[in-house]
């Protein structure tokens, strides 16, 4: 399998380490404020878990280190983008399986080489 | 019964040719109405059809397998049997188990080859081995047997374990006497004639596509084979645990990972036991027809589909190669692939769900084999009674809620990481 | 050499060997003769040599059945040795060189007198799936004691290597725009288009010459042979930039464009010429845009009482002998067609002066062959000769008995989609039935994909040369010139015939197995409808050459039984590898020693030189101790280590800590929110211990982190938690606080770190860095001072993990090994002495420090009494789940110290906790485990421990019991007290 | 700074001298396909900009050091400012002071002199060498260009010296064991490793 690192390009999927989905924000930290049991839960432990398009964890461990979010069919394995984890749950999350324009694609990572 | 199997039914058979033998189970058509249910056809599915109608006495059952009978992770797993747990929530439960695999064969009346050739899971540090005496102790305190073996036993017991790698030095290892393995698809098959002769529908090529639920009752299920009403349903679905949850609307803490697994061509006999490497992940084993059995840890990305990808493949083999040198030569015949239903604590779940009547089975990870049994009857017991038995009292739902997760490895709330 | 050993089946001419090249080799001991040029199988055959080996259940004599990979039947062991023998290697895919020793298998005796053959003879009684039915009498220990034993002897083919491979392999990444996976003409033809279209066009063919079919069909290309045309081609690609790769298998398909190939560097040579540097195999990981499977077709048989009897083989082997290697098969041959490619081998061999009779099973055919009998509308129906063909029985239009010495079955082909579907999740498919073909096609491919040859259905050469084109239009190869062919093969769709009316038990599908036609029957009756079930059930397709002859034939005859449409039962799935692999070739380098690199500390050498004993550690590699001499055992040296770091002064290696360097002027708040203590108001040259949770509340990991300037910071966590660390911080930095104006970087590598503790520490630290004023006052507990050693960086802590006063200083890894031996020399006054990881062990239980033996991954804060390092004031990662129920239930175990009340015993690690001695020991009973054990604690002198249990406060004082039943039910009396055993105000550390 | 302090952290294996498979080269002389060189004590600088202040610190490299890391993609490398992640940079031949002083306080700048090791290989089968470790595809790889990647299972950067020529930026700790294993590797094609200049 090849994962296309918005850094890196195009690389072979043995030099990330997969986390598991990211469905779920990451709840914020409260502060003070009494930390919220739910939205943990929620974000650690249950999943929509499709097989389907869906978005995952990465690290680029042996590689550039960034934590990416790979867009990637759980039935085909087809990788369709990937977009840097830092700007993931920033932007609109890109519809799944939608060719995400701003990340390279098995095409386009090519390219940036 | 009349089609019982055995020395003697054989010999008359050879003799005429082998035309008396009756199908292994019917081949129904789905009735309108069941009083239970059970989604999924594989190991668990089936045994608890098995013990519904042999220990609870229910037999107005059907088993909706949507593809063929054992074509799930019954049909495509290493078969290690055992019951070497850390943690009562999980020794309790498979040792019961190990003990109705002492008797299924017979109990059956099917040969499922369960073999009970010992595991041995080698430790590389003195505080592994610390570890496993611990586990040892735990066994022997929740009734199971383990026997600690220091590097001259793992050199007497499993000869061709390079007992002096370099890398990572064979300090001693834990054995479980009683463990060993089976022949998968007797398992499931043993299980399918055993319902089957009991009066359980199996009904293949029966996918289920909805569950009704009424007022918070389940009341039935769509299938591709059109709709059938029913009083409970019991789950037991492995790696498609999420897409059937789903149909009844259950948030469920699984992900779907796929375990890659290996057998090498036919050889004659080499490994006696089944051997575990704690620092590769790495576990091996000889089935009945001679090929190494053998795999390792899952390839990490989350998937339904049955196949893994080459850096696992290459990751076992070094690991097969470093710790048991003489397989280098040996040919790798075949690879492939299951889909887990990967819990975050790595512990399976037996429960009630919030909807009433719906039963669920899931999160076996990669250790649901050994479970087959012990699952059938502990599963069967809680959709009889609506209660559980003790073997599966902290297998519960809710339990990531609470904290009182069953985590053997310690590895924490991330799903592929057990 | 060897007088000229005779070949009598050998022609005169003819083939691709090298006449002038005899080479000698042996089977089962005896010599043979054969030529360079030749298979094992092909050299055996010319010398007259039928039964190969024994099939896998019945053990019946059998001989060669094809001349490729697909072969069933004749696998020969190579080599002797517990180390050298190598099992199922296929005779027609050995290649012989002078010297290679090869041996029949699967016998008991001599092979033409297996004792094992009685299965054969009790064969009814065996039918598929008998083991299921029989074997319970007695129960489990009647199986595992008594027939078990017997199946598995019975089982396996070859004799398995039994100790460790003297080979080596590598595993070499290759890339290509195209891969073309088979080398015969349709693959050379597309490759050459692509090639010349620009393309990186690699080809790997598994046989050791390219050419495919072509080598030995007898068809001509403008003129040229086979053979010729197809040595051009690969000259023509290579001109183009091309590379084609002979002896290399492409034997899995992958996600993503990725492709496993094994590549034969060695086994084919001479043992002499074998180059010591090269590996004997390459594994290939090539990745590639675009793929053209070119790998032509299998010939598959017919069902027939006896057709496994040597001499029986597939009309494609027959003519590849004679083609290829000059080797005619029989000299009364016999050929049992069901399409018009039988006449071809039939021709071909009644020109070589063969007595040839043809069995065409379609009454309705016209074709004729020169010099060849014709019999038509007829079928083999049984094939006599148990050592060796000599008579077949047909039936039909007309039946009757010939003499024949081979008896040639041509049932048609099977495309070689296996390929095509390896990941046939992609497009949700499986290979397709073409019903007039009478063949399955692979899937419908993507984009990416393109089928050239034989393997898209198409028949004769000229139509395998359009698909050839066809398939470079798809990637946009350039066009090319087509050669004039002369077909020599008459081809055709066969006739459905998948095994012979009346076929039973001794008719065989897969050779070796020994799965029948009736089998499959049996299979049906019995309820095992699903082909899937069908395989399993009978083992079809399941041995070692995975059913390349037999699949089809099988399903088809499953469908029938069934009453179901050969498209509606399907295959079963195809799955890597194509032909089997040696595990140790995709292993490469990482075998054993290398499984995984060694990490070594830059003191590493000295350790080595000074009696250091090492153990391994996430990668490292660490003392464990330093033995002197005139000691017994680790136990003494490391008791002799801790006295001597209590008494004097211990110097140890700690250069393994991950380390992590972090600033920005968010550092301190990015520490806030890691760790579960708070860390703004660490003033500058302070280092504070912090404790870090996961994200589901359990602890993670320690360390100490200093403050190095206002925004920047030395953090220090476990060795073994060193990795996980960084990339958690990097999870939480980078997914859940992008804009946290901080940047940190491992400099685990770039610092080597000693550790000086014990009462002179500080006088040694003083001679060390005699500027310094490192009096209590001038560096107080908790103190860090950066500094200078010979003009290179140096950084003092004062933290103590032994309980003594001490210090850790860190200089750059380069220079790390003088300054320690500077340290030694310093500290040579008070007798330092170096320590190692069970001293250290020790010394940090003594005083109630926790490691990972603590820290498994299941503990709270709490559970291990570092409640009082949590910030109130504060969330920080975990926080929230370290508030679930079960964290303050009140049954949890908690940390707590055990003595050994005997001198002489010691506590067992992993040992449970009782309250009596007296049982019943059970789950219900027991309070807890023991999680670190010393062995022996001077301190104490006796043997202490830490360990987790229930109700831990109540016990302080009381005496416990340690059970360990897996040592011999060991109980070991203990009195339980306050983990901190050694110093419990810290006197030591702060004064 | 004293330098005669300084060790090598690769071990006895790697010692001057012709390893594996000799070659004949065209004048009858031994040849190598592989020549290799390490050079200790070399300083190397890890750079990493703050969020959001990347382009800032390459402005601020620029003008400091000299050093013209244009859009600090891996392909905008220098022979020695090497792009080893995202706004990250490993700097030779530049002491921490120096570095610090341009950088500011935009990122972070540690010394990585000793925790960084740089084996630099070079020759006719280099190429042949790399396809037994490394996952990349050379015809993709521009000279001039870094990647970070991997080498027998350890993270380490690489940069495209020339079109054989590459160095290998890999962790001290486990220098050892890749120089081991890349005499071992290389010895098919002959390896040759060279006497540092003094
Ligand atoms: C490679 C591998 C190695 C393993 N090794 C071991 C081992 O050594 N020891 C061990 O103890 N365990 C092992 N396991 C785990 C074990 O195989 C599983 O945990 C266990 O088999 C799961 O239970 P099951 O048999 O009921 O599942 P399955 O056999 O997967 O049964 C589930 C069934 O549900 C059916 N189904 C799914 N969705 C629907 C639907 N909508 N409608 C109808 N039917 C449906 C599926 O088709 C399937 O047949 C391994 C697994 C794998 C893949
Ligand atoms: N009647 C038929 O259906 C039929 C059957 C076989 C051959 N042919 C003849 O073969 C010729 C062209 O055939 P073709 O080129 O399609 O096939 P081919 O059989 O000549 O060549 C296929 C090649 O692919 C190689 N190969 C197969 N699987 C491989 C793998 N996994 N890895 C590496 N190599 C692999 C084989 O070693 C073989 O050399 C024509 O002359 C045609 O008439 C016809
Ligand atoms: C314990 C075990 C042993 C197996 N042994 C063989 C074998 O000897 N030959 C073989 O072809 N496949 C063997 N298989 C693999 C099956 O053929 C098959 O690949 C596996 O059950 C998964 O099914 P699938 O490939 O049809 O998806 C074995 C599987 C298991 C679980
Ligand atoms: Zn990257």
């Amino acid at each position: 399998m090849l994962i296309p690192c918005p850094h890196c390009g195009l690389r072979p999927s043995e030099e990330f380490v997969p986390k598991g989905l990211a469905e779920a924000p990451r709840p914020a930290l409260g502060g003070r404020a009494k930390p919220d049991g739910p939205a943990w839960q929620n974000y650690l432990h249950l999943r929509d878990n499709v097989a389907d398009h869906s978005h995952e964890y990465f690290h680029h461990a042996l590689g550039c280190r960034s934590w990416i979010v790979v867009h990637r069919h759980t039935l085909t394995h087809e990788v369709t983008g990937a977009t840097m984890a830092a700007d993931f749950w920033k932007a609109d999350k890109p519809a799944k399986g939608a060719k995400d324009a701003k990340s390279p694609t098995a095409e386009t990572a090519e390219d940036g080489q | 019964m009349a089609d019982q199997y055995g020395f003697w039914r054989l010999l008359a058979e050879g003799l005429r040719g082998h035309t008396g033998w009756k199908p292994a189970w019917r081949d129904p058509e789905p009735k309108a109405e069941y009083d239970v249910i059970i989604i999924g056809g594989g190991g668990h599915g089936l045994s608890t059809a098995y013990y519904l109608a042999k220990n609870h006495g229910i037999t107005n059952v059907a088993v909706l397998e949507k593809g063929y009978l054992g074509g799930g992770n019954v049909g495509r797993n290493t078969t290690i049997v055992r019951s070497n747990y850390l943690h009562t929530g999980n020794v309790l439960f498979y040792e019961k188990s190990l003990q109705l695999w002492e008797g299924l064969s017979n109990d059956l009346g099917y040969n499922v080859m369960f073999s009970p050739r010992s595991i041995i899971n080698v430790f590389h540090s003195d505080s592994a081995r610390d570890a496993d005496t611990r586990r040892g102790n735990q066994m022997i305190l929740h009734g199971a047997d383990a026997v600690l073996l220091n590097r001259e036993g793992i050199r007497r017991e499993a000869p061709l374990v390079d007992v002096d790698n370099p890398r990572f030095p064979v300090y001693g290892g834990l054995k479980q006497t009683r463990a060993g393995s089976a022949r998968h698809d007797a398992v499931a098959w043993g299980f399918a004639r055993g319902a089957d002769r009991r009066g359980v529908d199996l009904i293949q090529n029966c996918e289920v596509t909805g569950i009704d639920v009424r007022n918070g009752c389940v009341v039935g299920v769509q299938t591709n084979r059109g709709p059938i009403r029913a009083k409970k349903v019991g789950m037991a679905v492995a790696g498609n645990t999420s897409r059937v949850g789903k149909l009844a609307g259950l948030p469920l803490p699984i992900e779907s990972h796929v375990l890659q697994a290996f057998v090498s061509e036919g050889l004659k006999p080499m490994l006696h036991n089944v051997i575990t490497f704690g620092a590769g992940h790495f576990y091996i084993s000889q089935s009945d027809k001679g090929g190494l059995v053998f795999g390792a840890s899952l390839d990490g990305y989350n998937s339904y589909a049955q196949r893994g990808n080459l850096p696992r493949v290459e990751h076992v083999m070094e690991a097969a190669v470093s710790f048991v040198p003489a397989v280098s030569k040996v040919r790798m015949l075949r690879s492939w692939g299951g889909v887990m239903d990967m819990s975050p604590d790595g512990s399976p779940i037996i429960d009630k769900t919030p909807i009433e009547g719906l039963y669920l089975n899931a999160g076996w990870c990669y250790g649901g084999f050994k479970a087959t049994p012990g699952s059938g009857w502990c599963f069967s017991h809680l959709i009889a009674n609506d209660s559980p038995n003790h073997h599966i009292e902290q297998m519960r739902l809710d339990r990531f809620e609470t904290g009182y997760v069953i985590d053997e490895l310690g590895a924490g709330a991330q799903h592929n990481l057990h | 050499m060897t007088a000229s050993l005779p070949q009598p089946m050998r022609l005169r001419e003819g083939g691709l060997i090298n006449r002038n090249r005899p080479l000698t080799f042996t089977f089962d001991r005896r010599v043979y003769q054969g030529y360079e040029g030749d298979s094992l199988a092909s050299a055996l055959l010319a010398s007259g040599v039928k039964l190969f080996g024994r099939s896998f259940k019945y053990h019946r004599p059998r001989g060669v059945f094809s001349a490729g990979p697909e072969e069933p039947s004749a696998l020969v062991e190579i080599d002797q040795g517990k180390a050298e023998r190598d099992p199922n290697h296929r005779a027609p895919m050995v290649e012989l060189y002078d010297g290679l020793e090869t041996f029949s298998q699967n016998h008991i005796g001599p092979l033409g007198l297996d004792l094992m053959e009685a299965n054969d003879l009790i064969s009814r009684f065996l039918p598929a799936g008998f083991y299921y039915k029989t074997f319970f009498f007695g129960g489990l220990q009647a199986w595992y004691r008594f027939y078990e034993p017997i199946i598995r002897r019975a089982a396996g083919l070859g004799r398995p290597p039994m100790e460790a491979d003297p080979h080596h392999y590598d595993k070499i990444y290759t890339f290509a725009d195209t891969l073309v996976v088979g080398g015969g003409i349709a693959g050379l033809t597309t490759a050459l288009s692509l090639a010349r279209a620009g393309q990186s066009v690699l080809v790997c063919d598994e046989r050791d010459r390219v050419g495919g079919a072509a080598l030995w069909q007898g068809e001509r290309f403008d003129g040229q042979s086979g053979a010729a045309y197809g040595d051009h081609l690969v000259a023509e690609i290579e001109a183009a930039g091309g590379r084609v790769l002979p002896r290399t298998t492409v034997f899995g398909v992958y996600d993503g464009g990725i492709y496993g190939a094994l590549e034969r560097c060695q086994d084919h040579l001479a043992k002499a010429d074998r180059r010591v540097h090269t590996a004997r195999m390459k594994y290939h990981r090539i990745q590639a845009d675009r793929v053209v499977y070119a790998t032509g077709a299998i010939e598959r048989s017919v069902g027939f009482m006896g057709n496994d009897r040597p001499g029986v083989m597939l009309a494609s082997a027959g003519h590849a002998y004679l083609g290829r290697y000059g080797v005619r098969v029989g000299q009364q041959p016999t050929i049992f067609t069901t399409n018009d490619g039988g006449y071809a081998v039939a021709a071909a061999l009644a020109a070589t002066g063969a007595d040839v009779t043809l069995l065409d099973a379609r009454a309705d055919s016209r074709l004729e062959a020169e010099g060849v009998r014709v019999l038509r509308g007829v079928h083999a129906t049984k094939a006599h000769g148990r050592m060796g063909l000599h008579r077949v029985d047909y039936g039909g239009a007309q039946s009757g008995s010939l003499t024949t010495d081979a008896l040639l079955v041509a049932g048609g082909w099977n495309p070689a989609v296996h390929l095509t579907s390896h990941t046939n999740d992609r497009r949700q498919s499986k290979p397709v039935y073409d019903a007039d073909l009478r063949a399955f096609l692979p899937p419908e491919l993507v984009d990416s994909e393109a089928a050239s040859g034989s393997v898209t259905g198409a028949l004769g050469t000229a139509d395998c040369l359009a698909s050839a084109a066809a398939a470079a239009a798809k990637f946009g190869g350039a066009a090319l010139d087509t050669p004039a062919v002369d077909e020599a093969v008459a081809v055709s769709a066969p006739k459905e015939l998948w095994a012979v009316p009346g076929a039973g038990q001794a008719a065989f599908l897969d050779l070796q197995n020994d799965a029948t036609v009736k089998d499959v029957g049996l299979a049906a009756q019995e309820g095992f409808r699903s082909v899937e079930h069908m395989k399993r059930y009978t083992t079809l397709g399941m041995a070692t050459d995975q059913g390349k002859t037999s699949n089809v034939n099988g399903l088809a005859l499953l469908a029938a039984a069934t009453g179901r449409e050969i498209s509606a039962v399907g295959t079963t799935t195809f799955r890597p590898p194509y032909t089997p692999v040696p595990m140790g070739a995709f292993a490469g380098h990482h075998r054993q020693r290398d499984y995984e690199p060694f990490r070594y500390s830059p003191v590493y050498d000295w350790a080595e030189a000074n009696g250091a004993t090492f153990v391994e550690a996430g990668l490292w590699m660490r003392p464990s101790w330093y033995t002197q001499a005139g000691e017994a055992d680790w136990l003494e040296s490391a008791v002799r280590e801790t006295r001597a770091t209590r008494d004097q002064l211990g110097i140890t290696d700690v250069s393994t800590l991950g380390k992590i360097d972090i600033q920005g002027p968010d550092a301190a708040e990015f520490l806030n929110r890691l760790y579960t203590n708070g860390w703004k108001s660490l003033p500058v040259g302070k280092a504070r211990y912090g404790l870090m949770l996961r994200e589901d509340g359990f602890v993670f990991d320690d360390g100490t982190t200093s403050r190095l300037a206002e925004c920047h910071f030395y953090m220090t966590t476990t060795t073994a938690k060193a990795a996980a660390v960084m990339a958690h911080m990097e999870f939480v930095h980078q997914s859940a606080w992008p804009d946290l104006q901080v940047a940190f970087a491992s400099v685990t590598d770039q610092w080597g770190g000693l550790a000086l503790a014990g009462p002179k520490s500080r006088d040694c630290l003083a001679a060390l860095f005699p500027e310094l004023d490192v009096s209590n006052d001038g560096m107080p507990f908790m103190g860090v001072i950066e500094t200078t050693w010979k003009g290179h960086t140096a950084r003092l802590f004062r933290i103590s993990f032994s309980g003594e006063l001490a210090y850790e200083v860190a200089v750059p890894a380069d220079v790390f090994d003088a300054f320690w031996r500077e340290a030694m020399a310093a500290g040579a006054q008070w007798d330092i002495t170096p320590y190692g990881l069970e001293a250290l062990n020790i010394l940090r239980i003594e005083k109630g420090h926790v490691t990972g033996g603590e820290l498994d991954g299941r503990v709270s804060m709490d559970d291990v009494g570092l409640r009082k390092m949590v910030s109130t004031k504060k969330d920080f990662v975990g926080k929230a789940m370290s508030r679930r129920t079960a964290f303050s239930d009140p049954d949890r175990v908690k940390m707590i110290g055990l003595v050994a009340t005997e001198a002489d015993e010691r506590i067992i690690g992993g040992g449970i906790v009782f309250d009596s001695k007296d049982g019943p020991f059970d789950h219900t009973t027991m309070l807890g485990y023991v999680t670190s054990v010393a062995a022996f604690s001077p301190l104490k002198d006796r043997s202490i421990a830490l360990a987790f249990i229930k109700n831990a406060a109540d016990y302080h004082g009381r005496t416990l019991y340690v059970v360990s039943h897996v040592h011999n039910r060991a109980i070991i009396e203990v009195t339980a007290e306050s983990p901190h055993f050694y110093d419990p105000k810290n006197e030591k550390v702060t004064g | 700074m004293d330098q005669s302090v300084i060790r090598s952290p690769l071990g006895p294996s790697w010692t001057p001298g012709h390893y594996g498979t000799v070659a004949t080269g065209d004048d009858g002389s031994a040849e190598a396909g592989i020549r290799a060189l390490h050079t200790p004590g070399l300083l190397l600088v890890e750079i990493a900009a703050l969020p959001g202040k990347g382009e800032a610190m390459r402005a601020a490299v620029k003008k400091g050091l000299k050093l013209d890391l244009g859009d600090g993609s891996p392909a905008a490398s220098l022979p020695n400012a090497v792009c080893s992640g995202p706004d990250r940079c490993l700097l030779t031949g530049f002491d921490l002071a120096a570095v610090k002083a341009a950088v500011g306080d935009l990122g972070l700048a540690v010394d990585q002199s000793s925790g960084r090791v740089r084996l630099s290989i070079d020759g006719a089968d280099v190429p042949g060498l790399l396809a037994k470790s490394c996952p990349l595809d050379l015809a993709k790889w521009p000279v001039g260009m870094s990647q970070a990647s991997h080498f027998l299972h350890i993270g380490c950067t690489w940069y495209r010296r020339s079109e054989t020529g590459f160095d290998l930026y890999i962790g001290r700790s486990f220098a050892r064991s890749a120089a081991e294993w890349l005499i071992e590797s290389a010895a098919e094609f002959g390896v040759e490793i060279l006497v540092p200049d003094a």
